[in-house]
């Protein structure tokens, strides 16, 4: 550890470190993704960190086809996507970065909806609503005769996944008459804009846009975490109230990159800085020994590989 | 003065921006009957034909001076409608210019822009315009046809019904026959001879024949100026000026 | 020598040649890619389905949500640009000052040479907010201020094309109609326009064609929700809007994802084709009517 | 009211109409750029011209994009104007009246009718995956090239139309092989007109953004390219990219690297109409 | 077929598409002086002429039959270069046209083209077409300045010395004087009077007095027909045929 606490110096003071490191995946865990890349541009500049957003699932195939050094994700590799990796002689390291809570959000000016249940989420959520539940008060008679108007991430996104197997009960498994997109900067800007929005996407967009859009508290109806309905925060999250809503993110680092000391660099760096910059873009940081674990882990994962 | 004139021009100067068009001309032409205007090309006889009308109202640049009267009123006044007087004083042009669309829409235009829309009083006025233009035997069964398919001679004549189906009391005609083979040509000359019993008609001509066999009084311009006006006959067996007389024995223009 | 002059001859033919190959070329990738998504779905089923979902577990594959959403842009983008332009077109041609025409025709060209993410921009941030002040159901994303900006900016191809008709129309027709007594506003609507129509629908029609291939406007204002409706306040999706959101998600090569951008961009082809051609013709047959 | 009144009513209120559909699409042109400059000329900067691109709003800069931009410009223009220019002077000076011609001259009026997008599939398909090139700065200037290609062609015949035939006789009648004439005479003599094809072709090609979206290019390119095969992006990209972002301080990033890019815009085509009015000014044939 | 002849036309017929332009022409033009071609406007003076140096090889549908001779070797056989021909037959065009270059660059352009770039060759050809032009005088010292800067008739002789440079023995000029003010074309005339010393020239006029003064040989053409051909003199004094006379007489055209 120590010893890759130095290297890292050295080589930034030195800035003899080059090449480039390629990463993609997960909107969720894009903004810490950049704000690692970003710092990371001060200890190697001449490093070329790019960073793509085509959603984990999209992500996960380039990694798989070894197109990418390192994908985020916002849910854990699935077995399709480790098969395909094997396929084309591709091992790699997962490695948890920080702690998410999954938003449900509506505009700003929602006066109806103060908390949710999952059966009320699955109602609206599942495939067999499309089409038929379109307006508020058939979710719950009190609410407005009013148009329901959805905003989630796209099918290739992990937080749908991650969405759709806690709360519809399967994986990659919803409606298909919403606003869905990659990017859940559009998402915040659908539901901030729309009185009869609702939404859901990670925490960091929703902190980040605080003052557009009201979270939503999700009662799970399971007394043991928690009473009633409860909101995401840092704490609910940290505490694992906030279920079933609360996630892991990752990053998965392709074998092969690791013969490349950037792309090993980058990682630690990552890694060292993940708490911090996973806080400061408003997710929930690993306990700290974790972090350390997650090193020693890809450490090991590094010497195995060059050793080949 | 004590004569009752159609029109009258009295020191007239005309301006096309620093171009000086029309030259100080005072003339006046008689109600009833055929004047003429001859003069070689550019001599300003379209310019002063289309004053009568106000036809140079639009032209970017166009300076007028002088009064123009009709009936004794100046037509350049403030309150003057210029529609109102384009009503009154009809204008055929030298290339007939029909509407595109069918004979009956093209006589009937003039009136249904004054709103007028019964069919009864439409379809009198189509007969009789046509009748007048010389015109109602060729077309009366194809009055719902192109205007455009009819041959260069014809669409001019109704063009002239066109005009006459509004009741004008003058017809200002530029050069209406010129772009018409021989044969048309007569029909037109003989049509103006028939029309001059009712209409005052101010006629602009290359043809010196033509201005000869159709006009009562002719008028010769040369860059702008009057040169001489007078009884037809007059001016062509005895012209008073050097240059009328060079003019239509073919000497220059 | 010969042989130089011959070589160069070639060489520029080849350069138009390729312009043929570009036209090859996309009909080509359009056709080879959306035949494989053909083979999975039947052009039946892709015309006549109400929902286009072909990303998610329970997959349809109706364009026409899609098809819907482009109509409705395309129609209220036109709904402001015509009369604005043409009426645009007629005063400066019937109206304006010689001088004025001069310089605001060129001004007004202006508009369409703004780079459509510039509009997208201010349908979204100026134009939505600015209507929810009178339509508070108005969704952030919606059809409505998209069609409206796009609108604007195909104002200029309405109006110039059609002055340049208008202008085209010989000056002794708009004698005759004055001559008649006619005021300024009998001559532009009762025979100047009649006469200039064809060169007016003209330009109608490319400017139908340009907002129905517009992109960025709507991609970045109207939503990305297909949905078939007619409704303007609520997100919708065009085709166009549908092939940048999953091509943003950086398509994968050969899946049905990618398939489906292409089925979508040859129905935008066939669309934009068949205007571009009607324009085409309706302009050749008119072109020499005057002359 | 007498009917003519009624007319001449009619018309009166038609004017003052039609002075406000004229001035309707400036005025709201003005709103706009207005809002834009007083948004975002406070964010321009050198820093803001020269900072690579950032999570936080006020670090962030648009020099890749900008870069980007300059680079597809300069790429596009080498691919483009000889293929453009080439293919116009065939059919102007070669080609005229055959089938063929004809042939090519609807199908350029095609090609200058088909939606940016689907330029860009045709770009995915072929540079970027047949090719092989990527999400790269050569994939994208392709992809615009074959985009702007009619518009240099159209304006490219349009400028040699102009040229009088008793130019070419001259040339011809003293010797000079075809070639010779276009080269040494026609062209040279319609080089501002085709300049301003071209440089209409480029703000156009500047402005464009869902082409390159389609092939890939990338939003978050946190260096300047280097190389044509270096993966890029572009000022509209950009604005798209911030666009999406909810948070206020983007939309200020975004109003100046509009400023930025209209500025371009804007400069290209004022040259263009320059040429243009210089062109109408310069010598009657 | 004794004499040596610079031209010879044999039963030439030219079209235009469907248009019979030129008909059976037989035409012999001398070496060195002269030749003028007359005749209304629209007869085929220009096509005929334009013959001589394959002009028309260019335009749309147009079709040759019979033969043109220069010195004696069919100038239409396939092997023949045009653009060789072009350099030894110059042409002179009705409107000045100039490139629009320098003084120096229009005249060397055809050295130019040929590859000729040396610039003493190049100065010393410039003085001497330009002296032979006589031209030489009036723009020696703007050698660089723009040609489109020189009034109508320098211009005129400008693309004269441009012909002159390449050293063509032939020089065809096609009513070269006509577009320029009466002084400027006295100059013209005084110059073929002095070139025709040294070349074969053949001119296109419409001026009859013109080609009086200048040729040595007129042909007189119309409708496409040779009418009559022979001594300038011979021709404008006592024409064979009633249509010359007619014409030289000004009774038509
Ligand atoms: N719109 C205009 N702008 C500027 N000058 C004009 C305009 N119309 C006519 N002129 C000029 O005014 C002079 C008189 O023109 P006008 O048309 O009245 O001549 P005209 O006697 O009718 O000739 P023609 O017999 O050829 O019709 C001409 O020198 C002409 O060039
Ligand atoms: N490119 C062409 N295509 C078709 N017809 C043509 C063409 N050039 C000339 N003509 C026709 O051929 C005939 C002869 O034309 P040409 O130019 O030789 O006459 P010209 O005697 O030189 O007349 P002008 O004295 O007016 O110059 C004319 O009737 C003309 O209309
Ligand atoms: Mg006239
Ligand atoms: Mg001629
Ligand atoms: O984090 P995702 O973009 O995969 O939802």
């Amino acid at each position: 550890l120590g010893s890759c606490g130095s290297q890292n110096s050295k080589s930034g003071a030195n800035g003899e470190l080059s090449g480039s490191v390629q990463v993609d995946g997960s909107s969720t865990v894009y903004p810490v993704t950049e704000a690692v890349a970003e710092e990371f541009r001060r200890e190697a500049p001449d490093v070329r960190v790019t960073v793509g957003v085509s959603g984990t699932g999209g992500g996960m195939k380039k990694f798989s086809r070894g197109e990418i050094d390192i994908v985020d994700a916002s849910r854990a590799i699935n077995e399709a996507e480790s098969a395909v990796a094997k396929e084309n002689n591709i091992s790699f390291v997962e490695l948890p970065v920080a702690y998410d809570g999954l938003t449900v959000v509506v505009h700003s000016e929602n006066d109806w909806v103060e908390e949710i249940t999952l059966a009320e989420l699955k109602k609206i959520w599942e495939p067999a609503a499309q089409g038929t539940i379109t307006h508020w008060n058939q979710v719950r008679p009190e609410w407005p005769n009013e148009e329901i108007h959805l905003y989630g991430p796209g099918v290739e996104s992990g937080t749908y996944d991650y969405f759709t197997e806690a709360i519809v009960g399967e994986s990659h498994s919803s409606r298909g008459d919403y606003t869905a997109s990659e990017d859940d900067n559009v998402l915040v800007q659908g539901v901030s804009t729309d009185p009869y929005a609702l939404g859901f996407f990670g925490y960091a967009y929703y902190e980040e846009n605080q003052d557009k859009l009201k979270a939503v508290a999700v009662d799970d109806q399971n007394e043991s975490n928690g009473q009633g309905a409860i909101l995401p925060s840092r704490e609910t999250v940290k505490e694992g109230t906030y279920a079933p809503l609360s996630r892991p993110l990752f990053i998965y680092v392709n074998s092969n990159a690791t013969k490349r000391p950037e792309v090993v660099e980058f990682v630690n760096f990552y890694l060292d800085n993940a708490a911090t910059l996973s806080e400061e873009v408003g997710y929930i940081q690993l306990p700290e020994e974790n972090y350390q674990e997650q090193k020693k882990k890809f450490e090991q994962f590094v010497q195995e590989n060059s050793q080949q | 003065m004590s004569k009752q004139y159609k029109f009258e021009a009295k020191e007239v100067n005309a301006y096309y921006g620093d171009f000086h068009a029309i030259k100080g001309i005072n003339l006046a032409v008689e109600e009833k009957g055929v004047t003429a205007f001859i003069g070689p090309s550019g001599c300003g006889k379209s310019t002063f034909l289309r004053l009568f009308n106000r036809m140079n109202d639009y032209i970017e640049g166009f300076r007028l001076e002088g009064k123009i009267l009709l009936d004794n009123k100046d037509i350049y006044r403030k309150k003057v409608q210029v529609d109102e007087l384009r009503k009154k004083v009809g204008m055929v042009f030298q290339k007939p210019n029909p509407f595109p669309k069918s004979i009956f829409e093209n006589v009937v235009y003039g009136l249904r822009i004054q709103g007028i829309n019964k069919k009864k009083v439409l379809e009198e006025a189509v007969e009789s315009s046509l009748k007048q233009a010389a015109l109602w035997d060729e077309v009366k069964d194809k009055l719902h046809k192109s205007a455009l398919a009819l041959s260069g001679g014809q669409q001019q004549r109704l063009c002239i019904a066109r005009a006459l189906a509004i009741e004008p009391t003058v017809l200002l005609m530029d050069e209406p026959a010129s772009a018409l083979d021989p044969i048309s040509s007569a029909k037109i000359e003989e049509l103006i001879y028939e029309l001059k019993e009712q209409y005052t008609i101010v006629i602009v001509t290359h043809n010196m024949q033509q201005a000869g066999r159709v006009s009562d009084y002719t008028a010769f311009f040369l860059s702008g100026e009057l040169v001489e006006y007078s009884k037809t006959k007059t001016l062509f067996t005895s012209p008073h000026d050097k240059r009328t007389q060079n003019y239509i024995t073919g000497r220059f223009g | 020598m010969r042989i130089k002059e011959k070589v160069i001859e070639s060489m520029l033919a080849l350069a138009a040649i390729l312009t043929v190959l570009i036209t090859v070329g996309i009909i080509w990738v359009l056709v080879s890619e959306s035949f494989g998504f053909f083979q999975e779905v039947s052009i039946f089923r892709f015309l006549t389905e109400t929902e286009w979902t072909p990303l998610f577990a329970d997959k349809k594959f109706g364009i026409m949500p899609l098809v819907a959403g482009t109509f409705l842009t395309t129609l209220i983008a036109i709904a402001v640009a015509l009369p604005l332009g043409l009426t645009a077109a007629i005063y400066l041609n019937e109206y304006a000052p010689g001088r004025m025409r001069q310089i605001v025709k060129p001004v007004l060209e202006l508009l369409a040479t703004i780079p459509t993410v510039v509009y997208g921009f201010f349908a979204l941030t100026v134009v939505t907010p600015f209507l929810q002040n009178f339509i508070p159901a108005l969704a952030g994303f919606n059809a409505l201020s998209a069609g409206i900006v796009m609108g604007i900016m195909i104002i200029p191809m309405i109006s110039s094309l059609s002055e340049d008709a208008i202008s085209a129309v010989p000056r002794s027709l708009r004698d005759a109609a004055y001559g008649m007594g006619s005021t300024p506003f009998q001559t532009a609507f009762k025979v100047m326009v009649p006469a200039a129509s064809s060169g007016i629908v003209v330009s109608v029609i490319l400017a139908i064609s340009r907002a129905v291939g517009e992109t960025m406007i709507v991609a970045i204002a109207a939503g990305q929700q297909p949905r078939l409706t007619l409704n303007p306040l609520v997100p919708i999706e065009t085709i166009t809007t549908y092939i940048v959101q999953v091509s943003l998600g950086d398509v994968p090569h050969g899946s049905l994802e990618y398939k489906t951008i292409f089925a979508a961009g040859i129905t935008l082809f066939v669309f934009t084709f068949l205007l571009n051609n009607i324009s085409f013709w309706i302009r050749r047959k008119y072109q020499e009517k005057y002359d | 009211m007498t009917n003519s009144e009624l007319n001449r009513l009619k018309d009166k209120i038609f004017q003052v109409f039609g002075l406000f559909c004229t001035f309707l699409g400036l005025v709201v042109l003005a709103i706009f750029l207005i809002d834009i400059l007083l948004e975002g000329l406070g964010r321009i900067d050198w820093d803001f011209l020269t900072s690579l691109p950032s999570r936080k709003a006020s670090r962030a800069g648009i020099l890749t994009a900008w870069a980007g931009t300059l680079w597809i410009l300069v790429l596009t223009a080498i691919i483009a104007i000889p293929l453009g220019v080439s293919a116009g002077v065939y059919l102007e000076e070669y080609g005229k009246k055959s089938k063929m011609a004809n042939f090519l001259e609807i199908n350029i009026s095609n090609l200058a009718g088909v939606p940016s997008i689907i330029y860009g599939l045709l770009g995915l398909e072929i540079f970027v995956r047949q090719m092989h090139l990527g999400g790269s700065l050569l994939s994208g200037a392709l992809t615009l090239s074959l985009l702007v290609l009619p518009i240099i062609i159209v304006t490219t015949r349009e400028a040699l139309k102009a040229i009088p035939q008793s130019l070419r006789d001259a040339s011809s009648a003293l010797g000079a092989s075809k070639w010779q004439t276009i080269w040494m005479q026609v062209l040279p003599a319609a080089s501002g007109g085709i300049m301003t094809g071209i440089i209409l072709s480029l703000s156009r090609a500047v402005g464009e953004a869902a082409p390159l979206i389609v092939i890939g290019a990338l939003a978050y390119v946190p260096f300047v390219p280097e190389t044509p095969m270096d993966e890029f992006t572009v000022l509209p990209i950009q604005i798209f990219n911030w666009v999406t972002r909810p948070q206020e301080e983007f939309l200020i990033n975004v109003a100046a690297a509009i400023i930025v890019l209209l500025l371009i815009t804007f400069m290209l085509n004022g040259v263009a109409v320059y040429l243009r009015y210089r062109q109408q000014k310069k010598v009657k044939w």
